[in-house]
């Protein structure tokens, strides 16, 4: 019994979960319940079938005839598939118990089985993405996960924001979705078939054709800018924990897909490499300094997954670099940093969006500048949130931390260290790395600050209310997972190398364990736990005699203080988009103060996306406003139309000629 | 030896810090024509701290407390990976030198928090300043650390820092020269001194780590007081290794080598901060910017 | 055979005609459809079937020609019940009779072995569908029929001239005049080029004319627009294939008098301009049931395409006729039902479908996402066998200006389609009497679930079909 | 024999002239009329001895194009109140010398398309194709309905002329389909004529713009 049928039956759980809901009636809560149990059965069975797969150490594959010419119904588990499997089977089944609570069915009646049906649809065709070793299937799933995905995020599609975010995806994702199919019938063209295997030689232009083609189409899904449009709004709009699983990991299929062509492409140009570390670059430090200008929380934490995208492409940049020019190190510390980063981000995204939604449920609004107080409120989730802030700020020691870690390494070893060879310009790289820490920290420090900490800014703030348990297990769950990996990286080593065997093709020729010293890593970790809470017990033990009192806070004097009178989310982030306004434009709106009784003044300011609003959504509406004057030559006018006969009669005979 | 070393090292990270303060504060004085406190006033002011209690806002949550707490953690260790005098750091290992940049930016991240965690506007100010000015000084070090990993081949700090013993062959003197400024400059701002930033002065709006600790008393503030002269010690002995990287290679004459640079460090700051006047607060990011072009232009002197 | 698939209908259309009672006659359609599609499917399993006469020879090509249309009148008619149900007021005998006449004239198209026969088949398919178009008896009705008959009797004349064009091409080499399949193929090589030029312009006119290749396509947004759903689904499935098949016929010919080249720069300029046509006016279309017009026109344009890239792309051009011309019955019957509900087919009046109409507006959308190419569904999988036909035949460019267009339309179309599908109903709208009925809702249903089967996977025999019809368009029979 | 031939179809070309320059729609019907009644004898002048199937080509022709159709549309025209074309899209002299034009090209045009001996020197392919473009003329520059449908049958003449090259070589049987085809198309469009009439009270064309972009 080949254990990819195990592995197929659990994708037919995952994609049929949502069916039994359908059939039942829009206010039962059984249909979502049964949803969830087929998704954790699923889930569960996928994820022991690829424990199996690594610990056996095979890779089983299989490959079906089917319809279409050319084409088989192939499928296969190779380390990179499993790495990335991996994610898929986690979150959309922590997604769906979070959704136990988060979108009660009876709440929802209108649309929480379609929501059901699609999520469990989306987790499905992700897996078989993943695992798809034929274009024609690939394609087939890729197609599914996009449109599932726009179905659940659209869940609200009576909302006119929401079609607008979703409409914008689905053009985006079909533009990708074009590029692939020409990258596959270029494939197809060179190979003599869509089987996606390694080891065929391509001319060189062949080779890059099909290098950009696949960097465009699968850039478009994972988010590099320029081609982040869709994501922003559609993340923003969506129900949360769809969100979670978008961001967390439909994303990386996008990497999924770079990582694959780039491991079938032979060793290609130059420039490869440094180009893919340029865009992970620009990406990562744009995409955070995008986060710190808004006010929507969801939004803020789309615009970190594009910088997160921006840091794996880095290290996959960094990994092709290597490859070009044999040194194995630098593939191993990119690649490895990548992959790592894919999980992690997977792992505290998801938290974070997770947390979003149960802020979001408890306040009411997605303005960051409505929040505030809800530590008291909510002092689970924030206790959550600041874990997976602090793991998505790369803070030691947490998992974030280490996939950086890993990638910095890489970077400095560009240098070219004790005589080796190296292109030390891409260590500039290391730079925009550091920068976008940076900048993360005040990103996640002004989240923090505004929605957590002071006191609450609205009404709603006021009487919010900490999330049920199925809310609440899901998150824990992902930040144990960020601090475990945090603290042990070394456990996932040997994936990363049989990874990197994978990709490479051919083996490490040493380990990451032997290039960098992951164990010192989670000593210095280990100890900085351990002086904390040592200083903390010390603090505790000093304070015990000592009488402490409450008070106000410290206001200068001022007799009245008042929640709204604190700062602001966007007064805290002001001064870096100041920084940075060259890139982001900021909008002001103020009204000016005038006279000796001045009458209320207001201040506003917002951080449009530079691309989409003020690039893409011009240039549609021009065309959408001259497109329709060519409308005046089909004006109802009978004998104009056979005008036209006549003319394209005479212009085929002439055009063709006789050829006598 | 490498015991009485480790021992050394702990007890210059725990006992020195204060101790610079106590210079900085004199050599102020005495350009002021003043006498001023003693050497030791710093460490009578954490004792004194310790033993008073202490007020907290009702606002605040366990982050308030977590700040001062995880920073000074942060600090220690920090010293704990850098070599001090001439001596292996206890913690070494290949790549520390992230790990070193990145325990300020935690530190950095609990801090403002804790501000924050008050719900005063200033506090607000104050942290918004913080993580603004660390954009611009975090990429500077990043340059400085890439120049002394080039030049010594090293991705550990005790070889980078003890390394460039070539220090003064031509080609590599133009960028460390051109990345200690910037380092300097760093320095200054991450500790707060002038021209960055104030210590003295309880004008809220126009502090930056002043306007984070307003409502921290008692033990907490003596905690953070303490931690930011760690702080201090372990970014001036960073620099020192830079500009001074002198040795003899014998216990009895490194040490006390290196407590008569680490103070007169101290002393040069005590005079910049007497001589220079704090910059208008949207001044600073110029002058960081000016740290992050001296790092940058080392770096690109040192690889072109 | 060929005089049971012919006459069985009409013979039907003579007795539902004789039948006084207006709710009883519209069974008689789906009796038609049932028997036909029995009949085709015999025929089409057994080989010894495909010769009625000299004239009547089932190839291949018709084999194809003739199983789509028969699928589709059979789900159609059953819709038609449900829908004739709705409109009990009209009179329908003369609509249900001309829908049957109609079937018989398309099978005789995919018998006929002789282009005059073939011609005249094709014209009479305008004239029994004219009074279905005028189904209504509006003003707008008679506008669109008016345009529909004079434009697509102009083509058809120049199509009659081409047909004469091309008997004289082999007369002009000394044999004897022949408009017979056999007869002409035999000789092509020896045909006069110039003739045979002539005649194949004036023939791509006339009958694009009636498959509705831009710019001749001007009738088809009125006649489609104004038209029943039903009606609409027919012309855009039937009559389009009808004149595809008449195409193919000329373009055998022409392959067999090897002007290949020749031919395949003029599809594919006319391919090229029915696709960029259409996308232009599809962008901004306010009315949905227009807007599946220019579909309809965009993918001719994609046929001629598909011919004109030449033999890679043969398999995925036949393979698209099928997926079209089913997914096209799929759109144009749910669309009807929305028209139905809403009584407006202006985006500015429909919107929330999905609501309201539960089934028929997921049908749309689903058909939409199918008709523009996305996977797993038929339209895809033909649409990128041509993609590849064409890197293959070395036609990088057109390749991608093909992708291009592509992504035009789906713009144009789905900003359309999200408009009625989506949001929520007004007031009104949700208290018309239409609601989704079985015979509404489940042929539609079935044409998408064949759509999704071909998408998934295409049975063996259809598989071979296609592979037969490739084959004898090469002239490998 | 072919100079018989071509003077008759000189005629043909003077007539498609004369239906160009008129404006009375009676008269433009009537021109038609003798038009096809003239073209119905070609296939007498074509065939060397008189067949069976020669005549039962030509009798039918002769009703159909020369009495049943035109009485047809003069039927139709009875009951509509205007009697002449207004304001063709170019007037009237333009009209007909594009017409002169479209004869000219159609001259050029034919000495593209080799003829077999037996046809050479006859203006058959010319004058068809002249006739055609006569049709289309009328079809793209007249406003009533009628005329449109008149030039419609001016282009179905040019056809049938050029049907003449094949009367003896090809089978009987598309000739029949082509008239019976021809009598059923103009037959089901005066049905519409009719309804439009009787919809818009108006054979004007202009009036049925509402289905546009």
């Amino acid at each position: 019994m080949n254990v990819l049928f195990l592995l197929l039956i659990a994708i037919v759980l995952l994609g049929f979960s949502g069916v039994p809901g359908c059939l039942l009636s829009a206010r039962s809560a059984a249909g979502q319940r049964v949803a969830t149990a087929l998704m954790a059965a699923g889930s569960l069975l996928g994820l022991a079938c690829v424990a199996g797969i690594l610990c056996a150490g095979s890779a089983p594959s299989l490959s079906l005839a089917w319809g279409f010419q050319q084409s088989r119904f192939a499928v296969a588990v190779d380390p990179l598939s499993a790495w990335f499997l991996i994610p898929v089977f986690i979150v959309p089944m922590l997604g769906s118990v979070y959704g136990l609570g988060y979108w009660k069915q009876a709440e929802h009646p209108a649309n929480g089985r379609r929501l059901g049906l699609f999520f469990g649809l989306l987790a499905a065709a992700m897996a078989l993405v993943v695992i798809a070793r034929d274009g024609v299937l690939f394609l087939i799933a890729w197609e599914v996960m996009a449109l599932a995905a726009y179905f659940a995020a659209t869940a609200e599609d009576d909302k006119a924001e929401v079609r607008r975010a979703g409409w914008i995806y689905l053009i985006a994702t079909h533009i990708g979705t074009l590029f692939l199919l020409a990258l596959f019938a270029l494939w197809r063209h060179a190979t003599g078939s869509f089987a996606l295997e390694a080891g065929h030689s391509f001319p060189a232009e062949a080779a890059t054709t099909l290098f950009v083609l696949a960097l465009i189409g699968f850039g478009f899904k994972a988010g590099l800018m320029p081609l982040h449009v869709w994501l922003p709004g559609a993340h923003a709009n969506a129900p949360s924990h769809v969100s979670a699983v978008m961001s967390g990991v439909m994303l990386k299929m996008g990497v999924y897909g770079i990582v694959r062509m780039t491991a079938l492409l032979p060793v290609g140009a130059v420039w490869w490499g440094p180009v893919l570390l340029a865009v992970g670059a620009a990406t990562s430090v744009a995409g955070i300094a995008f986060a710190i200008g808004q006010r929507d929380l969801k939004r803020l934490l789309a615009y970190s997954s594009i910088e997160n995208i921006g840091i794996i492409a880095m290290g996959l940049g960094l990994a092709l670099l290597g490859r070009e020019q044999h040194h194995a190190e630098w593939v191993l510390l990119g690649l490895g940093g990548a992959l790592l980063h894919v999980w992690n981000h997977s792992l505290f995204k998801s938290l974070l969006f997770f947390n979003a939604g149960a802020v979001i449920h408890a306040a009411q609004t997605r303005d960051i500048d409505q929040m505030g107080g809800l530590a008291k409120r909510l002092p689970r989730v924030m206790a959550l949130f600041v874990v997976g802030a602090a793991a998505i700020c790369a803070l030691p020691p947490l998992n974030g931390f280490a996939s950086e870690w890993l990638l910095y390494v890489g970077l400095f070893r560009t240098l070219g260290l004790g005589g080796e060879a190296g292109a030390p310009a891409v260590a500039l790289a290391a730079v925009a790395l550091a920068m976008t820490g940076a900048l993360a920290v005040a990103c996640f420090v002004k989240v923090l600050g505004a929605v957590f900490l002071g006191t609450p800014r609205s009404e709603a703030g006021g009487h919010a209310h900490e999330p049920e348990a199925v809310m609440l297990m899901p998150m824990a769950a992902l930040a144990c997972g960020c601090v475990v990996i945090g603290l042990f990286p070394l456990g996932v080593m040997p994936l990363v190398a049989a990874a990197f065997q994978t990709w490479a093709s051919h083996p490490a020729p040493l380990s990451v364990a032997a290039s960098v010293p992951l164990k010192s890593l989670s000593v210095a970790g280990l100890a900085l736990v351990g002086l904390a809470a040592a200083l903390f017990l010390s603090l505790k033990l000093i304070l015990r005699t000592k009488r402490v009192r409450q008070g106000v806070t410290w206001d200068c004097g001022y007799a009245r203080p008042t929640g709204r009178m604190q700062y602001t989310g966007s007064s805290l982030g002001n001064s870096l988009v100041e920084l940075t306004s060259f890139l982001l434009w900021p909008k002001h709106f103020r009204t000016a103060l005038r006279g000796h009784f001045p009458r209320p003044s207001a201040f506003k300011s917002l951080v449009p996306d530079t691309v989409l609003d003020r690039l893409v959504m011009p240039l549609f509406r021009t065309t959408g406003r001259y497109l329709p004057k060519l409308r005046v030559l089909q004006q109802g006018q009978t004998h104009v139309y056979v005008l036209y006969i006549l003319i394209v009669m005479i212009v085929l005979l002439v055009w063709g000629g006789m050829g006598s | 030896m490498t015991i009485v070393n480790l021992i050394l090292h702990v007890a210059v990270l725990l006992l020195l810090p204060p101790l610079l303060l106590g210079v900085i504060t004199k050599t102020k004085a005495w350009f002021g024509g003043r006498v001023g406190a003693p050497l030791l006033q710093p460490y009578y002011d954490l004792a004194k701290l310790l033993r008073r209690g202490m007020v907290l806002s009702t606002t605040t949550t366990w982050v308030f407390r977590a700040g001062p707490i995880i920073t000074l953690a942060t600090v220690l260790l920090a010293g704990l990976l850098i070599p001090i005098g001439g001596f292996n750091a206890p913690i070494a290992f290949t790549g520390d030198l992230i790990l070193f940049a990145y325990l300020f930016g935690l530190a950095r991240f609990f801090t403002t928090s804790a501000a924050l965690d008050t719900g005063s506007a200033f506090e607000g100010m104050g942290s918004a300043r913080e993580v603004t000015f660390a954009c611009l000084s975090e990429p500077a070090l990043f340059f400085a650390l890439m120049v002394l990993a080039k030049v010594s081949g090293s991705l550990t700090l005790t070889t980078m820092l003890q390394g460039p013993t070539n220090a003064f062959s031509a080609d590599v003197a133009a960028p460390l020269v051109l990345i200690s400024i910037g380092l300097f400059i760093v320095l200054l701002a991450e500790t707060c001194r002038i021209p960055v930033d104030d210590p003295n002065t309880h004008l809220e709006l126009t502090m930056i780590h002043e306007a984070m600790v307003l409502d921290h008393s008692g033990p907490l503030l003596s905690v953070i007081l303490y931690a930011a002269s760690v702080k201090l010690l372990v970014l001036g002995t960073v620099l020192l290794h830079v500009i001074a990287p002198f040795e003899f290679g014998k216990v009895w004459l490194d040490w006390p080598l290196y407590l008569v640079e680490i103070l007169g460090l101290a002393a040069i700051i005590g005079i910049v901060e007497s001589v220079m006047a704090r910059l208008q607060m949207r001044h600073v990011p110029y002058l960081l910017t000016g740290a992050l072009l001296f790092c940058g232009f080392g770096f690109i002197l040192l690889i072109r | 055979m060929a005089f049971a698939l012919i006459f069985l209908p009409i013979l039907m259309a003579a007795l539902s005609a004789a039948i006084p009672s207006n709710h009883l006659r519209p069974w008689f359609l789906p009796v038609t459809g049932v028997a036909h599609l029995a009949l085709t499917l015999v025929t089409l399993a057994s080989p010894n079937l495909t010769t009625s006469a000299a004239w009547l020879v089932l190839d291949p090509l018709g084999k194809l020609i003739l199983l789509v249309v028969s699928t589709l009148f059979c789900a159609s008619s059953f819709y038609a019940v449900g829908y004739l149900r709705h409109r009990e007021e009209r009179p329908n005998r003369v609509f249900c009779a001309c829908l049957m006449v109609f079937l018989g004239i398309m099978s005789l198209v995919t018998w006929a072995h002789h282009l005059g026969l073939m011609w005249v088949a094709i014209e009479g398919t305008t004239l029994v569908t004219a009074p279905l178009i005028y189904f209504n008896h509006t003003q707008r009705s008679i506008e669109a029929t008016w345009k529909y008959l004079l434009v697509g009797s102009v083509g058809i004349a120049l199509a009659l001239l081409g047909t004469f064009f091309l008997a004289y091409a082999s007369l002009h080499t000394g044999l004897e005049a022949t408009l017979t399949l056999e007869g002409i193929l035999e000789h092509a090589p020896k045909l006069s080029k110039p003739w045979l030029h002539a005649s194949f312009v004036l023939l791509l006119v006339g009958y694009g004319t009636k498959m509705g290749l831009a710019p001749m396509h001007s009738w088809k947004p009125d006649a489609y627009g104004e038209a029943p759903g039903v009606v609409g689904a027919m012309l855009a499935g039937g009559v389009t294939s009808c004149a595809f098949l008449a195409l193919l016929r000329i373009y055998h010919i022409c392959f067999a008098a090897g002007e290949a080249a020749y031919v395949s720069r003029l599809l594919l300029f006319m391919g090229m301009l029915s696709m960029a046509v259409a996308s232009l006016f599809m962008v901004g279309q306010r009315d949905f049931k227009r807007m599946l017009a220019y579909s309809s026109v965009e993918h001719m344009g994609i046929l001629v395409l598909g011919l004109g890239i030449g033999a890679p792309a043969l398999y995925g051009t036949m393979l698209h006729v099928v997926t079209n011309g089913l997914t096209k019955g799929v759109l144009f019957l749910s669309a009807g039902n929305i028209h139905r509900a809403y009584g407006s087919k202006s985006t500015e009046q429909v919107c929330g479908a999905m609501r309201r109409l539960p089934l028929s507006g997921t049908l749309f959308l689903v058909g939409f996402l199918a008709i523009t190419g996305s996977p797993p569904f038929g339209p895809f999988i033909s649409e990128f066998s041509i993609l590849n036909g064409a890197f293959d035949a070395g036609r990088f460019v057109i390749g991608g200006f093909f992708l291009f267009l592509l992504l035009v339309v789906f713009i144009g179309m789905g900003a359309t389609v999200l408009k009625v599908v989506q949001g929520r109903a007004s007031f009104e709208a949700r208290n018309t009497p239409y609601r989704d009925s079985f015979l509404t809702a489940a042929p539609i249903a079935i044409l998408m679930l064949l759509v999704l089967l071909v998408g998934l996977y295409i049975p063996p025999p259809l598989t071979a079909l296609i592979r037969d019809a490739v084959l004898f368009l090469e002239g490998q029979p | 024999m072919t100079n018989l031939l071509n003077t008759i179809l000189v005629i043909v070309l003077m007539l498609n002239l004369f239906a160009l320059g008129t404006s009375r729609i009676v008269s433009v019907i009537r021109t038609v009329a003798a038009q096809g009644a003239l073209l119905s004898l070609l296939p007498l002048l074509l065939h060397e001895h008189l067949t069976l199937a020669a005549a039962l080509t030509v009798v039918p022709t002769f009703a159909l194009k020369g009495i049943i159709i035109p009485g047809m549309m003069i039927h139709a025209l009875r009951d509509v109140k205007i009697k002449r074309e207004v304001e063709p899209l170019i007037g009237l002299q333009p009209s007909v010398i594009l017409g002169a034009l479209a004869t000219v090209f159609a001259l050029l045009f034919a000495d593209q398309l080799p003829l077999t001996d037996a046809h050479s020197g006859a203006l058959i392919v010319p004058t068809a194709i002249a006739t055609v473009l006569a049709g289309f003329i009328l079809l793209t520059t007249r406003f009533k309905a009628l005329t449109q449908v008149v030039g419609y049958l001016v282009l179905e003449n040019g056809i049938f002329i050029f049907g003449m090259l094949l009367v003896e070589a090809m089978p009987l049987v598309v000739e029949m389909g082509v008239l019976l085809d021809l009598f059923v198309g103009i037959f089901v469009i005066c049905i519409i004529v009719n309804q439009i009439n009787q919809a818009f009270a108006s054979m004007d064309t202009r009036r049925l713009v509402s289905l546009k972009e």
